[in-house]
Order: C-alpha cells, then structure tokens, then sequence
C-alpha cells in the first residue's frame, strides 16, 4: 500500500461502517420524521397527547417483537413463528386464567417457559441438526396457531371484565408530566421497550455475547475457529426472539384484553421482520441496530395512524401504502450508498 | 330517507361527522357500507366506513377514530364482553352504538340489527323444512370463534335438533350430534378461515366421506356457492339440499333455480343506513330515535322461491349491483 | 522464442483502476507475444490480480485501452473476452460445488445436442483435460467434496478446456504441491510449444525463475520494470519487487527444543479413517509437514485443533488426555490454527482489524461478560506493531487489507492467546515475498520462545528452508519422517509419493 | 492419487448426488405414499375416483405455484408474494370479464402481461438494485393484495354463473378412461400442471439455462466468472414464478367463482415454499428437483384431506399437523443423510 492510502482508506471504513448501520439509522429516522412532519402538518389531531401515547404505546408492542426478529436475524437466521406464538401466548395466558383459575404468576410463569423452550427447540434444530431458519419456523408458524386452535376448540379467550389490576402492565398510563388534564403520560408499555431495548442495545454492543453474534453472523466459520461456540450463541439468539414474542404476546392480549385464536397475531412477524430490516438489519447476517429495529417499527405504526386520521378513505389499501414505504426506504437507501461512493471515487480522482 | 336533512347551509359545512364500522372485510359489509354512505348523503353528513381485520385492529382503528373527535360511531363488535374498555370509552367521548352484534355490558347507547342465535334457528328451520325425513346435515363457515358466527351456528344446530333454544350452549366443532328423534344428524362444522380454496375442499371432503350427505349449511355469504359448486363437481347439485345463509348471487340465483332451498338474510343495507340516520339524530340531540328497550329490530329474513325475485329486485336497486 | 515483428497478442496501454479510495492500477502499460510466458509480479496489493480481471473483461478499467492483435477492444462481460481467446484462472476458487467436475469445467460452454446439454460428451472431453492436469477424479464427482488443492487443478482444467489462446494464471500453484506444480509446469510449456500465451502470477520465485520468459513487475498499481529471460534471478526479482535487497531468505539457525508439548498416538482423521497417524512435537520445534495435495495434512490439522472430530486415537498435552471436540477447548489447551483458507475460517471479513485480532482473547479479557475495550485496543497496538500489519488502522475492515496483511491479521489473532503449539496450514499462501519473510522471522521468534510450531506447506523451499523435522504424509498416513539433515527434494517426493522408505521415527 | 481413488470418488460422488436431489425425492415420494397407505387404510372413501380427482386437482393448483417458487428458491432468493399475486390476478379476470366486459383474450393476456411485469420489476430490484429477495417480495405481499383491495373497493369478484365454457379450464375433467359411472376422469388442471412440470423438469436439468440457474444458485461469482449473464438468468427466475403464480391464479379463481380481496390466496406463498423445500429445494440456493416439488404440493393436500376424511375432529389443528409432518419430513431427512455418509466413512474404514 501506498502512503496516502491509509487516510483514505480508514474514511473508507468509516464511511462504510457509518452506512453499516448507524446511516440505516438515520435514514429510517429521516424517515420517521418525514412522516410524522406530514401528518402534523395534515391534521391537528395527530400530536395530541392521547394519539401520542397511542402511537408509543402501539410501538413498543411491535417494538419488542422486533427486537426478538432482530436478533434472529443477526445471526444470519429468520423467525417465521413470532406471530404463531404471540397468538399461542395471546390465547394461552386467559385460557389458564379465567377457565383454568391458575394464579398469575403460574400462568405467566408457564408461558414463559413455553416461550423458553420454543426458541430452544428452534435453536436446537438449527444448530444440532442443521436444518434451514426458514423451514422450522415455518413449521412453526403452522404448528402454534393450529396448536392454540386446537387448544381452545376454535373459541376466543378473554378476561372479560377482570385482572385490571395484571393489565394495567399493558394499559397503565404513567403520569410522568404531572397528571393535568390532556399531559402526556407515558404507556407503562413504553416503558418495558425502553428498558428491554437499552438491555439488549448493551447487550448487542458492549458484551462479548453481542459480538461473538454479529460476528458468527459475519462469517460461522471463522467464528468457530475463533474458538466461539456459535451454537450456543445461535440459540441463545431463537431463545431471545421467541422470549420476546411471548412477552409481546402477552401484553397485546393484555391491551386488547382477547384473542381470536384464528387470527390473533397474524402476519405479526412479517411486521416485525420488516421493521428489522427498515432499521438496518441485513438478512445476510452480522449487521444490526437496535434502536434502528425500534424506529422502524415505529415508522409502520404511525403510517397506519396516518391514514386513519388523514386518508380515512384509504384504509383498505393501508398495507399497499405500507408495502410502498417499506420499499423506497430500501431503494433510497441504496440509492444514497452508491451516490456516496460514487461521490468517494470522485473525491479521490479530483 | 330517514330523519330530517340538516337545516340549512351546505351540508358538509356543520354536518356530523360519523363512522361506521364493521368486524372484518366481507360483502356483507360493503353493502352495509353502502347503506351509511348512502344515509351519509341524503343527510349531509361525513360518513366513514371503516373495515377492520380482527379484534386488535377494531381497537386501533376506534382509537384512532376518537382521536379523529369523530361524532359518533356504529360498531359491530367482534367480540363484545371483552371489548368494554374501548366500547366504553368510545361511548364516552363519543356517541356509540351497536350494530349486527351487540354488547348490551357497554355503555353503548343503543343496538340495530337482530340476533345471531335467532337467525341461526330460522336457519335449522329451514333445515328442516328442506328435510322431512331428517338426514346427516353438514355446516359450513369462516371462522368460528367470534361471536357472530358462534351464536349463529349455534342457533343453527338447535334447531336442527330440535332442542329448547338457548343461547348459552357451545358445541364443540367436531363431534356429530343427533336430535332425539334421531332423525337429524349435524355431522359436523367445518371451518376454512376464509380459505375459499379450503373451503371448497372442505364440502367436497364432507361428500366424500359421509355419502348420504342430506343437507348443507353455508353460515357465512361465500359458503353456499362454495357447497354448490363442490356438489355440482360431484355430481349431486339439487340431490343434496343447500341451505344458505346471507344474500350472495349464486345462492339467490339457487333459489331460484331450485338447487337452494332458502336463505336467512339479515339486511347489512339497513344495518348501515339506519345506524348512520340514528346517529345523526342522536347528534342533534334528539333522544327520542331510543327506543326504551334500546333495540330497533332489523329482523332476519327468510328468502326461499316465494320471494327470491322482489327481494332481489330490491337488493340490486339499493346497490346497484 | 516468440518472433518480435508481429504485434503482440494481448495489450494493454495506459490502464488505470480505481476503486473507491484505491488506486489498484495507475497508468499500467505492458503486452504479450505469441507462445509467450510473462511472469507478473509485485507485493500482495500491487495490482496484478486486478489488472488480469481486467484483461478478462471481470472489471472494466477506468481509465485506458486493451487491444487484441492490435485491434482496440472493450470488454463489456467475461463472455466476450472468452470470445477474444482470453481465459482466466481465478486467485481465489471459483467452481459451483453443488455440480460435478465436468460439469464445472464447462460452465457457460456446455456442448449441445437438440439445445439439451450433452452429458455424455462433457464427460468424455472433462476426462481428457482431468488427465492433463493430472487430476486422478471421476467428471460426475460433486466439486464440494475435494480438497482445496483438487479443486484448484478443476479450476485449470477448466482454463485448458475454453481453448484460450492467452491463458492467465493468477497464483495457480498457491494451494498446489511440488507434483501437481511440476504437472502443470509440463502443462504450461506445452502450450508454450502450441504458440499459446500464458501470464503466470506467482509469488514463488523459483517457478517464475524456471518458467517465464519475461518478468514483468508492479509495485503500488505501478509498472516498475521487466527482467528478460536470461537475467531472470531470484534476487533481481525480489529487489524489483520490494525495491530493496531482501537478504537471507530463510533463517536456518537451529532451536534448543525443550520438552515435548504434543503427543499424537494412532489418531485417525474423517477423510482417512483407515490410517492411524502418530508423531509428537516438542517445545521450539518447528515441524513442517509434506504430502500431495489430498494427502491429509489439512485435516490432520483441523481435527489436533478439534474443529473436525478424530475418528479414533489418542492426544496428549499438557492440559488434554484426549483429542479436542471444539476450537475452545484446543484454545484453552494452548493449541491455535492458521486455517488453510483465510477469507472462509480465519478472518470476519466483514469486521475491523482490532475485531479480528480481538475476537480470540475476548473472553480472557473479558469483564464480567463486558467487553474490555482498553484490552482490546492493546491487543491491537501490539500485534500492529509486532506483526507490522499495514492497515488504516484498527478500525479498517480486513475485507480491503492485501493478502499478506490478512494473514498476518490471523496471526496476530492467535500470537494474542500466547498459544503453545502453533499449527499453520499453507501459512504463506498468496503472500508475497516481503510478508514471507517477516512470516518466516515471526515463526522462528516463536519457536526462540519456545513456542512449538506444525505447519503445513506445499512449498518445497520452505520446507527445507524452516523445519527443523518434516513430516511426510501420503494418503493419510505419515509415510516418514525426516530430521533437518535429511530433508531433501528427493527424500520428500519419495515418501509423498508412496515410493519412499517405510517410517523411521516420528 | 492412487488407482481405487476415482472409484470411491464416483461412488461418493454417486451417493451423494443421489443425495442432493433424487435422495430426497425419495424421501418425500415414500411420505407420499405412507400418508395415502394411511389413509386409505382408515377409509375406504379416500380411494374413491372422485376423491381422487379432487385430490390430483388440488394438487395441480398448488403445485403450479411451488414449481415457480422453486425456480425462485434455486436462485437463492424467495418470493413471498406469490399469494398476493394470487389474489390480484384473481379478482381481476372476473373484475375485468363481468365489470368492464373485456374479452376472454383481452383479459387473460392484460393479467399474463402484468404477472410478467411484477416478476420482472421484483427481479430487477433484486439483481439491477442488489435488494434483498425477501424484501422486496415482502413489499410485493402487502402492496398487491392492498392494490387487489383499492381496485375492487373490497367486493368480492366472481363470474356469477357466467364463463362456464372458460371455467372449464378449471373445472373440466377429461375422462380418459372412458366414462363409466364413477371411473376416473382427469381434471384439465391436473394436465396443465402435468405439461408445466414436464417442461419446467426439462428446462432445470437438461438445458443450459437450468444448470446455470442451479450454478448461479450455488455461487453466483463462478457463474458470472463463467461467462454466465446471471443477472438475466435470475431474472428469469423471477418472472417464471410470478407468471406460474398468475396462471395458478387465473385457475384458482376459475375454480372456486369468485374471489374475496381481502383473503384470497392469504398464506399461499408460505404453503408453495413448504412444498418446494419438502421436494427438496435448499433456501440456500442452487438445488431443487420440480418432481420433488409437485410431490411436496401433493403431501399437503392429501394430508389435509386425511384430517378431512379421517380425523374431521381434528380440522382445527391442521396446520399443526401438516407443520409437525414437514417438520418431521426435514429432520428425518436430515438424519437418513447423516447416517449414510456415516455409512460412507464406515466403508472407508473396511
Ligand atoms: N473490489 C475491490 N474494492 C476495493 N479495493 C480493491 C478491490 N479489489 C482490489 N482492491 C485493492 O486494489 C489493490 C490491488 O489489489 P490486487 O488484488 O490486484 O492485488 P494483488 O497484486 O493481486 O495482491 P495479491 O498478491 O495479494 O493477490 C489492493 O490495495 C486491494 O485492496
Ligand atoms: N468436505 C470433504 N468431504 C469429503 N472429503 C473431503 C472433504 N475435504 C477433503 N476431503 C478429502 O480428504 C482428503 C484430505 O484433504 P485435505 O484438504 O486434508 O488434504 P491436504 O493434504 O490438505 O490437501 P490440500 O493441500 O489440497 O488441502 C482429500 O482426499 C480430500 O478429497
Ligand atoms: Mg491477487
Ligand atoms: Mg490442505
């Protein structure tokens, strides 16, 4: 190498590790603001307190089962099952409740564990028998929802008018700006996201945990010889993702206080997975934020608020609208990558 | 028309503003949608008509209404003793009212529509006029497991068997179940999460294994075609009597041509364009639309070849279909 | 020799490349003649792999011109460079493991019958060219299964199979073994001999030294300058290409080697379960290992390290009764490996230097679970400094280092665990003369430290030029075993080849 | 190298290129064939013709999308918008025939044309744009089936009792072995997938196209270093799937008379990759056999017709049963492939 290339080169890295995933962050946040800029602008409604804590509170819903998919997909794998096993948890957590009496620290306690063990088994598939992501959560996906149907004969669990007390965890307001009228109050909902969030940031970033997964996701093989022991660490990732969709999945049963074991969750991991990858993810592996995973799936919540308070009309084609965001944002994205580089190649000829 | 126009000025300009909403995306509902739109107009006011999918987003899409200090909102909801909260609050920043299916624990002001359970018996009547000597009956439907269809389904098997109608029974989906007499036979309920697909394997499925098959109900719109066009593929189109549920065009056109013995038709046109009338007036403060049992009866009907054409008339004429 | 009034086959004027930040090539001007063999060389970085990509329409140059018997072309696609007569052999392996050899070798030229593929005819010409190169495989046999080496004859195999009439070879003898070398030598001057123009990278001198009838040599993306035939030495080639006298090559000075650090008794390895392999290495001994490709060395390797299972047998160190069953464990039992193929087992690519060179000794380091940053940024200070690793600093991704910095990067990574049996598999591969060097002074520090070392070459040189005992291995037995006064070329290729003495010690 | 080498080395090599494609072929084909032994053993209905027919005719529709999946998956990338697709094509043939009165041609071309268009764009964005397949397909799920909803203002499309000629594409049956009363006549479908796999088999393994597929699956470079225009070929890829999801549409809708927007094809996508992996297509690229595949479609309808006919009780948890059974398909699979090479190394030893 040449002198004057190692200035170079180290704006080179970077750059490129800024585009890793801190751009991605700044780009979905653009995004966001971009967003919610217009919808301010539309209506008057949009930044009162209550919609505010609406859309929090929604976000850290979606939020925590993104953070899960994020792991997952760090790790170069996918999590097709998150939505299955919200709807198992969704219905499972009344079911044991109210038609079973368990107390709640059993049934939370048990579902939990449930929880557990379904990503175990998918990390154990994975790892000790080799078999595709896609493939066992597929099988999962499939299995979960037919096992909650099975489990409740096809009927919607719910608490009715009890356990306010268990679901103000999922409903409680926070008084945080003083309790006058019309002051925003902070979802207690929000508050579990912030705190999950801030651990598995650490978590990712600042243990050896967190870098043996970006950097089994990077490349398995130069993990292992690195005397990592990537199984384990995969599994611990599938245990993280289907721990959080238990989690989640409680709260939203908590929140919407019933679930239909038919249609509780549906699609939910195709909504977490896409708001991975909006906060800069890679399906590849080794790449990931977790503040860009909760951004993202804010950026899908207040879409949808969006065009409930401003485009009312447009409801039914809301997943088109969805569908078309989701997709610039990878377009533009890449589009900026290229013209920073393009840019970078001018800089050095010039 | 229902109610008096708003007095004066532009409609648009002081009109409420209202929605309408529905328990999930069917036909049924875009007729009934049709029905607040066109009460919308003939009363100058700001109709929408929201069309959630299942429970979690029937409650966003209501809070997102409040936030909107929508007027006053119509719901069917999907599962009601579990929906208080956001039925409640709904009635208290707005003005709330059932439709379809009611939730009489809220604090929702009134109900339009009629129940599911009786519309459900008029159903297994219709059974079993279709079937004097009785015989194995199979039921068809989406989704069982939100309160709609449970209570018409429900409704349904009871009357087939013939037993004291009470609403408070849940049979499980599977197992058959034989009246008294032993003449009636449900065999079963099967259920394609609206799959149209699957649902259609299902009917074909039910042919195959129980060979004397005596009857079909389909309880949700699509079902019926869905059995007629199993039983045609089949071979035993009019053989095998269909009774319907809701007014879809191949069922009416059934009817007509003798393959379906009847229909229980509800009327989602009147659903719509009652709830958006009462509504209005209820803006305007004029609490005398209540009835003092709170419920304007909508009663389900049964179209069988005696009525088919008029009532079809009439149903093109509304949506213009 | 090439007749010099007819204008050369393949030419290039003025190129140039740039990559983002990178200037691969400036204003690189040279060209080849008919039956020509043009050595290209130059320090890992210096461009030559670039330049050849060029010249096989991979990359498209930024700035000048190539021309093909004098007449201007531009290469938009590999297609129509194939169609210029232009085929080359890539530096890294390029083969679909999923599809068997014949089918590799004719990629994108499959012969037809009726547009279906005629197998029958691929397997008929695949055998002939497996011949050529001495490739002793089936055409059905699925890529994935052989070994680095085996695939890398597929791949010339393939190269001969496209009928070129300049064939490139960009370092085709990196994972070859004296045999095989010596094969595609007889190879090479065959086509010689038919008028084909071949440009040979190497950084081997002494095959550059037998075989090229012009040496041609790029420093920095630059062309420096051309040794003709008969001046062709060994040191004139070096100082060209590191501008300065690279003295002493190989270091033999003798190491006092201490007690033994590994015993290997009747260990047999997945590829060749049938053999039992015993030998033990003692501390500060450097100990090279021989064989043809296939022979098992890497294997061996892979399974003292525990990443492959030992079928059978026994491994004593220090700390371990038994053979390792992970990395950790032989880790922990001090024993480390440079993997044969750098950019697949030793590096994250995709990470920073610091995050490589840490990635070992995280956990030591480690503070409750917490990354240990001071540790980290130290591991990287020293081993930049110690193993002069040229980068933009820690913080540069590895992906864009040159080979030799990557190797050394792997290196760093273990010198870090303080290891205290160093195994390394092919550990000069694609590295370029000055970084052999700095190599070869490093593992002879580490064995002066008392350091055992194992290292796998297929180089014969440094075999000779380091061990201070060799090991040969033929089929996956050791066929013998030789102290530093018996290693010679003859002694070696006897027992690779099966023909030699039956072991003594080990 | 030794003289015995090659032979081992062709026998290995033979074993497991068995093992690559035809192996798990096997595998299926004898779940196949235990599931219908089963069956047929609990009830003497499952045999009956035209159980039969309905069987080979489901099979059909399913397996003309799993076969596009296929060439998808072969490439190394996925399409999860296939059942999006599905419903777009199907609302608009009898949206376009009986609202707008286009001819047959006309609007069997205008969807053909279009489902050409959507596997073009989604292959551009893969290979011009280098976006991740699952993205952009995953765009593609939320944005046609919103299209789909926004076209139709959300009202199910059907022919009414019109278009019996055209419905007999879908519906017709061909009775090749005469037309006693109850003898097996041939859905038409069934022949249109049986042409379709014929040439799609034909088209993988025996032309230059299909092994530069399987190549470019398997490492993209070496294709590209071979001269291979990989980016044409994947497009290629994709626009096969989408236009086969289109077909499968078209006959889908055809089939059942009307299609609702909000539903119609939901899921599809994930049963077509089931299919395509259980016949032996790896997510990661460059192996696949189409026999496998319309197996593989094949399994999932007789199972659930199983459960229909056997275990009607059981209709509830059939997507656990079927996911369970793929499940247990890939791990035995799995293990069958462990224990020969294990075989293999045996051999060695001997
Ligand atoms: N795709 C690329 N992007 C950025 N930089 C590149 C790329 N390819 C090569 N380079 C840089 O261009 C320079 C020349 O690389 P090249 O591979 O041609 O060197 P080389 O002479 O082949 O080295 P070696 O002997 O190690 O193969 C190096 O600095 C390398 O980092
Ligand atoms: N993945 C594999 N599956 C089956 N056999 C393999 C595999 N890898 C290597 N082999 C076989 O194991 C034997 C040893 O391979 P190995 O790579 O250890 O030899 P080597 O001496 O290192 O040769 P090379 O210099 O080519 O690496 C070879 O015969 C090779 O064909
Ligand atoms: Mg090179
Ligand atoms: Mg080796």
């Amino acid at each position: 190498m040449t002198g004057k290339e190692p200035g170079a080169d180290s704006l080179l890295s970077r750059i490129s590790q800024k585009l890793r995933a801190g751009g991605k962050v700044y780009g979905i946040l653009g995004l966001l603001i971009m967003i919610c800029v217009y919808t301010a602008a539309s209506t008057d409604r949009f930044l009162l307190s209550g919609n505010i804590e609406n859309l929090v509170h929604r976000t850290a819903l979606f939020g925590i089962l993104s953070i899960g998919a994020a792991f997952v997909i760090i790790t170069g794998g996918i999590d097709l099952s998150i939505g299955s096993v919200v709807c198992l948890v969704g219905v499972l957590l009344p079911f044991l409740l109210t038609k079973h009496d368990w107390t709640v620290p059993a049934a939370v306690g048990a579902i939990l564990m449930i929880s557990l063990v379904i990503g175990l088994v998918h990390g154990l598939l994975v790892t000790k028998l080799r078999l595709q992501p896609f493939v066992v959560t597929l099988c999962g996906l499939l299995f979960y929802r037919g096992l909650a149907r099975g489990i409740t004969n096809d009927q919607s669990q719910g608490f009715g008018s009890g356990f306010q007390e268990l679901r103000l965890i999922a409903k409680g307001r926070i008084p945080i700006l003083g309790d006058a009228e019309g002051a925003f109050q902070l979802p207690a909902t929000t508050l579990v996201l912030i705190v999950l969030a801030i651990v598995a940031a650490v978590f990712l970033n600042k243990t050896i945990y967190g870098r043996y997964l970006l950097a089994l996701g990077n490349n398995p093989e130069a993990a292992r010889y690195s005397g990592i022991n990537t199984d384990r660490m995969v599994l611990l990732a599938y245990a993280i993702c289907s721990m959080l969709a238990g989690v989640g999945g409680m709260l939203f049963v908590l929140d919407i206080n019933a679930a239909q074991p038919s249609d509780f969750g549906n699609f939910y991991e195709l909504y977490a997975i896409a708001a991975a990858v909006l906060g800069g993810c890679s399906l590849r592996g080794g790449e990931g934020s977790i503040i860009g995973v909760v951004i993202g799936s804010a950026v899908m919540v207040v879409l949808s608020n969006t065009i409930n308070l401003v485009h009312p009309n447009y409801q039914n084609v809301e997943f088109a609208i969805i569908g078309a965001v989701i997709l610039s944002g990878a377009v533009v994205d890449e589009l900026v990558r290229r013209w920073l580089s393009a840019r970078r190649a001018g800089m050095k000829v010039g | 028309g229902c109610g008096s126009k708003n007095a004066g000025g532009t409609p648009e300009a002081q009109g409420a503003s209202l929605a309408f909403v529905s328990n999930g995306v069917a036909d049924f509902w875009t007729i009934a949608g049709q029905g607040a739109m066109k009460a919308g107009e003939e009363l100058g006011v700001k109709v929408t008509v929201v069309m959630p999918n299942g429970m979690t987003d029937q409650t966003r899409k209501m809070e997102d209404l409040l936030t909107r200090g929508i007027d006053g909102i119509a719901i069917s909801p999907i599962n009601s003793i579990n929906q208080i909260d956001i039925l409640n609050k709904a009635a208290a920043e707005s003005i709330l009212i059932t439709h379809d299916s009611d939730a009489p624990e809220s604090d929702r002001v009134m109900y339009i529509g009629m129940d599911n359970y009786i519309a459900g018996l008029m159903c297994g009547e219709l059974v079993r006029k279709a079937l004097p000597e009785g015989g194995e009956v199979m039921i068809l439907i989406g989704r069982a497991d939100q309160d709609n269809s449970s209570r018409r389904r429900q409704g349904c098997i009871d009357a087939i068997l013939g037993r004291e109608p009470d609403s408070s029974r849940n049979d499980p989906l599977g197992d058959p179940m034989t009246s008294e007499d032993g003449k009636f036979t449900v065999l079963g309920t099967l259920t394609d999460q609206f799959d149209r697909a699957k649902g259609k394997a299902n009917a074909e499925d039910a042919l195959t294994r129980h060979p004397n098959i005596a009857a079909f109900v389909g309880l949700f719109t699509y079902n019926p075609p869905l059995a007629m066009e199993a039983l045609r593929g089949a071979g035993k189109l009019g053989e095998v009597k269909v009774i319907a549920f809701d007014e879809d065009e191949i069922s009416l056109q059934g009817i007509i041509d003798g393959t379906v013995t009847g229909t229980v038709v509800q009327d989602p046109y009147a659903y719509g364009y009652e709830s958006i009338c009462v509504l209005n007036e209820l803006y305007k403060k004029n609490n005398s639309v209540i009835p003092e049992n709170k419920f304007i009866d909508i009663p389900a009907r049964v179209i069988d070849s005696s009525n088919v054409e008029e009532f079809w008339a009439d149903l093109k004429k509304k949506t213009g279909r | 020799m090439p007749e010099n009034n007819s204008p050369p086959v393949l030419e290039v004027r003025h190129v140039g490349k740039q990559f983002q930040s990178v200037r691969a090539l400036d204003d690189v001007s040279l060209g080849i003649l008919a039956g020509e063999v043009l050595a290209v060389l130059g320090e890992n970085g210096a461009g030559k792999s670039t330049l050849m990509k060029i010249l096989a329409g991979v990359q498209s140059p930024s700035t000048g011109e190539i021309f093909v018997d004098g007449q201007l072309v531009v290469f938009a696609n590999v297609e129509q460079a194939l169609q210029a007569g232009i085929s080359l052999i890539h530096q890294e392996l390029n083969l679909a493991s999923n599809l068997s050899v014949g089918a590799n070798i004719f990629l994108g030229r499959e012969p037809r019958r009726f547009g279906l593929i005629d197998n029958c005819r691929i397997e008929r010409d695949a055998t002939k060219y497996l011949e050529m190169v001495g490739l002793d495989v089936s055409p059905r046999t699925i890529v994935g299964r052989l070994s680095i080496g085996k695939q890398q004859l597929v791949e010339i195999a393939k190269a001969l199979s496209t009928q070129a009439r300049v064939l490139i070879m960009d370092e085709p003898t990196s994972s070859l073994s004296q045999h095989e070398t010596e094969t595609l030598f007889g190879v090479v001057k065959n086509l010689r001999a038919q008028g084909v123009s071949v440009i040979y990278i190497s950084h081997r001198l002494r095959e550059v030294e037998e075989l090229a009838d012009r040496v041609v040599v790029l420093r920095d993306g630059c062309f420096v300058g051309q040794i003709l035939r008969d001046e062709i030495r060994h040191d004139a080639m070096v100082s060209m290409m590191v501008g300065r006298d690279v003295s002493k090559f190989y270091h033999r000075t003798a190491h006092s080697t201490g007690d033994e650090v590994l015993r290997v008794e009747q260990l047999r390895t997945p590829a060749y379960p049938a053999h039992a392999i015993s030998f033990s290495v003692r501390a500060g001994e450097i100990v090279g290992v021989a064989g043809l490709v296939g022979a098992g060395r890497s294997e061996l390797l892979t399974t003292l390290f525990g990443v492959t299972p030992a079928v059978g047998g026994s491994m004593k160190t220090e700390s371990l009764a038994r053979p390792p069953r992970t990395a950790r464990e032989a880790i922990e039992a001090g024993i480390v490996l440079v993997p044969e193929d750098r950019r697949l087992a030793g590096l994250v690519l995709g990470m920073s230097v610091k995050q490589n060179l840490s990635l070992a000794t995280l956990r030591r380091e480690m503070r409750g679970g917490f990354l240990n940053r001071e540790a980290e940024n130290r591991v990287c200070e020293e081993m930049t400094q110690q193993l002069r690793i040229k980068s933009a600093g820690g913080d540069q991704i590895v992906q864009v280092l040159s080979g030799g910095n990557q190797q050394k990067v792997v290196l760093g990574k273990w010198l870090a665990t303080e290891p205290r049996l160093l195994l390394m598999d092919e550990p000069t591969r694609g590295i370029d003369v000055g970084a052999k060097e700095e190599i070869y002074r490093l593992m002879h520090e580490l064995a002066g430290r008392g350091v055992a070392i194992v290292f796998v070459s297929s180089e014969m040189e440094e075999i000779f030029g380091l061990s201070d005992r060799a090991l040969v291995m033929h089929e996956g037995r050791i066929a013998g075993g030789l102290d530093r006064a018996e290693i010679s070329e003859d002694a070696v290729m006897q027992l690779a080849t099966g023909t030699g003495r039956t072991p003594a010690k080990c």
